[in-house]
């Protein structure tokens, strides 16, 4: 077989279970949204409609020790780290079956049993925990990784910086993965950040630093793999782009007017759930047939997910103050 | 007068300060066009342009140092850090040098310097979008601290903050800013260290500030009811402390109740505590007691987060055992 | 037992659990082969290598922040913050994440990390290395805070404090590195939440902790010639706080005088002189009185230095006040 | 003439004038450290001594009205930007007419009335207030610039990052100045920064970056002028990096063992003051006793600072709570 060959082979058996993962992270977030409206999750919600192919391309390179950490916008990467979706709605009903027992909600989502470390809802100080978990591994010489996601708005805090030298200068095995989807809240890139190319960024840390189409699942999938392979060998870290967007506004209830019409539609026809799904079809991946049940049993996950969510407790009142210093009511 | 919104007073503020003097000017996060997080800066870059009402990078500690640069070199700005926990970035710059400067360089210059915040919980945004962190400001010496409660004192303040030659922390409450109040379309300044007298009575003291003040005046309708007369403080700075004006109240009425939506411990209600009791122990019929947040970081969910906070049900029950102690 | 200094005896406490637990960490700025700026690390890299004693760059906010993925991936960490002065740099690490992590994840995680830092005044370092910034960390919910006086003191609670699964912040005191005590050669840990009790005595309570216990334990020395018996009382813990401990003495003495470094306003005294006016009132022969820090940036020259602390002399001095209200 | 005649020509004015200045900063700081050692300066003083040509070389550049803003180590800086030794000693010594009354010290002391916006104790800190300076005279219109001098360590802090992204954004009149002495405290450069070479960190903001010899004035004077100008006409920000070396250690009473002896003996003998001075013989710029002269008076004017600080009065007790709140006690 030809290299070309062999890599379709591969695509071939890893489509399916991307498109299951990415239209996961779609359904759960639209009905998140749709609980988000009608008062059931309160708060606020980044939803990450149109990113997906980021999260899944991402986090499919990753075994279940590797660790993840996220951000505000963090749905999609605690599904597609393999996080479940009953204990997640849970938590965004703010119950105590959910994942953080119903204090954290959706900004502070956090699934270890998967290595997700965490939704931190300050921008940039992800990376920081990041790094940590990095010189951790580093130290265990369990040979894990540490994937850091941050949008573009991230890069111009400090902690990028500081984070980016660390790991640089200590080598450390995490891969840092800016979602540029070209605004903060409001802010286009091109506002604030004096090198909008993140990916070139990397030359103030000699690290390697690749931009990526972020609405391609492969194109990440591949960039990914190479810096965590990078990365698992002790070659140190990495930073890749991924230039992407998101579909709705900031949070729910932006109505994001800040960007021109013709951006978002342009790249709605880019989305990458509905770009994977054509080429499913058109390589004959999964037959059509297979790809309705598919499509139906996630959304079956996503509707269960609700029911689980809805009929869990509320947390009680002496678990006010449980989990803080270290104490774990589970033990 | 006319009846508007919080935001709408202090977006009113300034635009008449930013016409009056050309010196003051505005950075923050998405504050031109997208108008800040809560709308308050809405259309004043169409006033004043891109210049003097700046989108800035999301680099917090750098904000506030570039307010504090061009302080001393002859603007007034004024800086928004969207949420009061976003300050914790910029504490550097806001403790160690905005409030610093003036004193450790002897007077060479001042800094006529305003961050504008929005603290407080209520809706739902968690541990790090819910804080109440007026007593980090208060501790470290050289900051003024401004909290009002209701529009009328938000245009006051903020002019009077804008027109101040020392630094100034200026902090909204996120579930005040669509409440609405009398306001008086002439100019006023509101100076700092005069708390207001919310209603007035003889039975009991209770002094608060901010988004509390509500819920105060809740349990008050209720406690005159039972026909206990309390006397509403709302402080309205914390540096300056109104502290003759609460002792004042004290002498009067000889029991305290301190309400805050921070943290109990290490909270303003220990401070003024304190000050009462070494000042008018004489005076006091029951010791001060005080009522604020659980000491533990703001949960999400709607059934633990209202456990957190003082409110009307609690306010009432604890007058009530104080008018008994 | 042996006479060692503050400083040795927390490097013993370092060497100890670092051979006891190989997951204990260290990083910090300076710490190898420079020992740390005040040589507290001093000989830990020849025993456990550049790798578990580990120099960072000048980046105090992604330290804490290293620290924290680290505790919650498996290592037991201390960090050190050179300077509590430092330490705002750091402050969202601090108070955003690491204090609220455990809470905030459901308690998926704990975290054991240690931040070790030093603070105070007294050598005319000025304003941005003097200062006492305790209870940034008391306020802010979700962090233990450590802050002893003693070697003893030093190294049974540090070494408590990594063993702890919670957050703690250790304060050092710059002035106590080089005083000496009795340390056992045995090992011992030192339970956090309780009051040393220093000197007893019936007429009144001095409550403080860190540098200020000399100068507490001068004036008591001084006031025993006056006949008054001062029953002095150091805190060791902010966070958990010996609130029962405080009071016991107060019961009996009936008279509180708390004592310490950081600025008066919303300081420890305000939160110790709340809760014991609340809970001991009836006790109280006197109002509570607090001495701390002129609330302003610490001053360099000597001149000005020494007027912002409490001292011996304040310390009579309030205490015979005290006796005579 | 040709350029490098006229250059000649130029350096030749200058030469006295810059020798004088270093001269002073290093007799000034030897002074200062003698009375360290007496007891008579307490706290914590850094001292200048080596790396004087790049605060003269610099400042020679900048107008009166030009801001400085500088760091722990900035007694030359403010001797550079032309204050008054009589009040820098005089606040060095805790004197009510030092610069900063006395409440500011060696880590604290502003010049105001010569634009140096003051000796910033935090590594790093000065550089969001230079910004914030230069967004200042953007604004007033004054064609003044800022320099913003920090040191190697400063780099690896978030402020570096985010105040030259900020500065390269908004195309702000400030020049950065690193003073690459190769060690913070005790860590060499090397052992914490991914990239050692701190000017190549500009291309992560887009802006001219340019290593020098900092014990040349003339190197730093060139590339000042070149990037003051850049700044004086809008052209927005630049970084130097001015190689030189400290001769003392980090501190007075650092011993400063982790240096190889070799290495301070190297620099030492590029002493940049003994190259300056060699230079103002050997091409005839300065006759020998008008050198003695200009060197006689140097001294005259550290040991009247002296005299003048020492015979100043100590603050008053009714100053401890002036100047606090932008209260000016001088109105
Ligand atoms: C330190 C900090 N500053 C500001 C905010 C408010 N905020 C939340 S998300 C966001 C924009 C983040 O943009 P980006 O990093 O590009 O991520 P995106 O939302 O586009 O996924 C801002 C400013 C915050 N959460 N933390
Ligand atoms: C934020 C902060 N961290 C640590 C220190 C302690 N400190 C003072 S100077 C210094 C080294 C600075 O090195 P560099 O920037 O290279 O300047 P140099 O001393 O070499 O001139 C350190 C770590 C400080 N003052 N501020
Ligand atoms: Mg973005
Ligand atoms: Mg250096």
């Amino acid at each position: 077989m030809s290299l070309v060959d062999e890599e379709e082979k591969q695509r071939s058996v890893l489509a399916p279970e991307f498109y299951r993962k990415m239209l996961a992270v779609r359904l759960f977030e639209q009905r998140a949204i749709e609980l988000y409206t009608r008062g059931e999750i309160r708060g606020v919600i980044h939803p990450y409609i149109g990113e997906e192919a980021v999260a899944v391309g991402a986090c499919a390179v990753l075994n279940n020790d590797d660790y993840v950490v996220s951000t505000h916008r963090g749905h999609g990467h605690c599904i597609a780290k393999g996080a479940s979706l009953d204990r997640m709605m849970a938590e965004l009903l703010g119950r105590s079956n959910g994942y953080c027992r119903g204090k954290g909600g959706s900004m502070h989502l956090a699934t270890f049993e998967v290595g997700m470390l965490g939704a931190i809802g300050i921008v940039a100080a992800g990376i920081p925990i990041a790094v940590g978990a990095g010189l951790s591994v580093k130290l265990r010489k369990t040979r894990q990784v540490v994937i850091c996601f941050f949008g573009d708005g991230a890069v111009n805090q400090g902690a990028f910086h500081e984070g980016l030298n660390m790991a640089a200068v200590w080598n450390l095995p995490v891969v840092f993965l800016c979602e540029n989807n070209f605004y903060a809240i409001s802010t286009h890139v091109s506002r604030v950040s004096a090198v909008t190319e993140v990916a070139r960024r990397s030359c103030a840390y000699d690290i390697p630093g690749k931009r990526v189409d972020g609405n391609s699942v492969w194109a990440v999938y591949e960039a990914v793999q190479e810096a965590v392979a990078r990365a698992r060998h002790g070659h140190g870290p990495s930073l890749i782009e991924a230039l992407t967007y998101r579909h709705e506004g900031h949070y729910k209830g932006d109505p994001g007017h800040y960007r021109p019409p013709e951006e978002l539609k342009k790249w709605q026809r880019k989305d990458p759930i509905k770009k994977l799904r054509k080429e499913l079809l058109a390589k004959n991946w999964l037959e059509p047939k297979a790809l309705e049940e598919l499509e139906q049993e996630v959304a079956q996950d996503v509707q269960r997910a609700v029911e689980f969510a809805r009929k869990s407790p509320y947390p009680a009142e002496e678990e006010l103050t449980s989990d803080i210093f270290g104490g774990d009511h589970r033990k | 007068m006319r009846e508007i919104s919080y935001r709408d007073a202090i977006n009113e503020a300034l635009q008449e300060e930013m016409k009056r003097d050309e010196r003051v000017i505005l950075l923050g996060e998405d504050i031109s066009h997208y108008g800040g997080p809560r709308r308050v800066t809405w259309g004043l870059v169409e006033s004043f342009g891109e210049d003097r009402v700046r989108d800035t990078p999301i680099s917090e500690n750098t904000i506030i140092g570039t307010g504090l640069g061009a302080a001393i070199t002859g603007m007034r700005p004024l800086v928004e850090i969207s949420y009061i926990d976003f300050a914790l970035l910029a504490m550097d710059q806001i403790g160690n040098q905005v409030a610093k400067l003036s004193y450790m360089t002897g007077g060479q210059t001042k800094v006529p310097l305003v961050i504008r915040t929005q603290g407080g919980a209520g809706g739902g945004t968690a541990a790090q979008h819910s804080q109440s962190l007026e007593m980090l400001f208060v501790h470290i010496p050289g900051l003024k601290v401004v909290i009002p409660a209701t529009p009328y004192d938000a245009k006051g303040l903020i002019k009077m903050a804008i027109r101040d030659d020392s630094p100034v922390v200026f902090i909204e409450h996120k579930l005040l800013y669509s409440t609405k109040g009398m306001v008086p379309e002439e100019e006023y300044l509101i100076p700092f260290g005069k708390a207001a007298i919310r209603r007035s009575g003889s039975d009991i003291t209770m002094v608060t500030y901010s988004a509390m003040l509500s819920e105060v005046m809740a349990a008050a309708d209720v406690l005159h009811q039972k026909e206990i007369e309390a006397e509403v403080l709302d402080l309205r700075t914390l540096i300056p402390l109104d502290i003759d004006g609460v002792l004042a109240s004290v002498k009067k009425t000889g029991r305290l109740l301190i309400i805050h939506e921070a943290s109990l411990v290490g909270g303003m209600g220990a401070e003024i505590a304190a000050q009462v009791q070494e000042q008018a122990f004489d005076y006091l019929d029951a010791p001060v007691i005080r009522l604020g947040a659980v000491p533990i970081p703001i949960p999400y969910s709607e059934s633990l987060e209202r456990l957190v906070f003082p409110n009307k049900g609690k306010i009432v029950t604890a007058s009530r055992a104080l008018i008994v102690a």
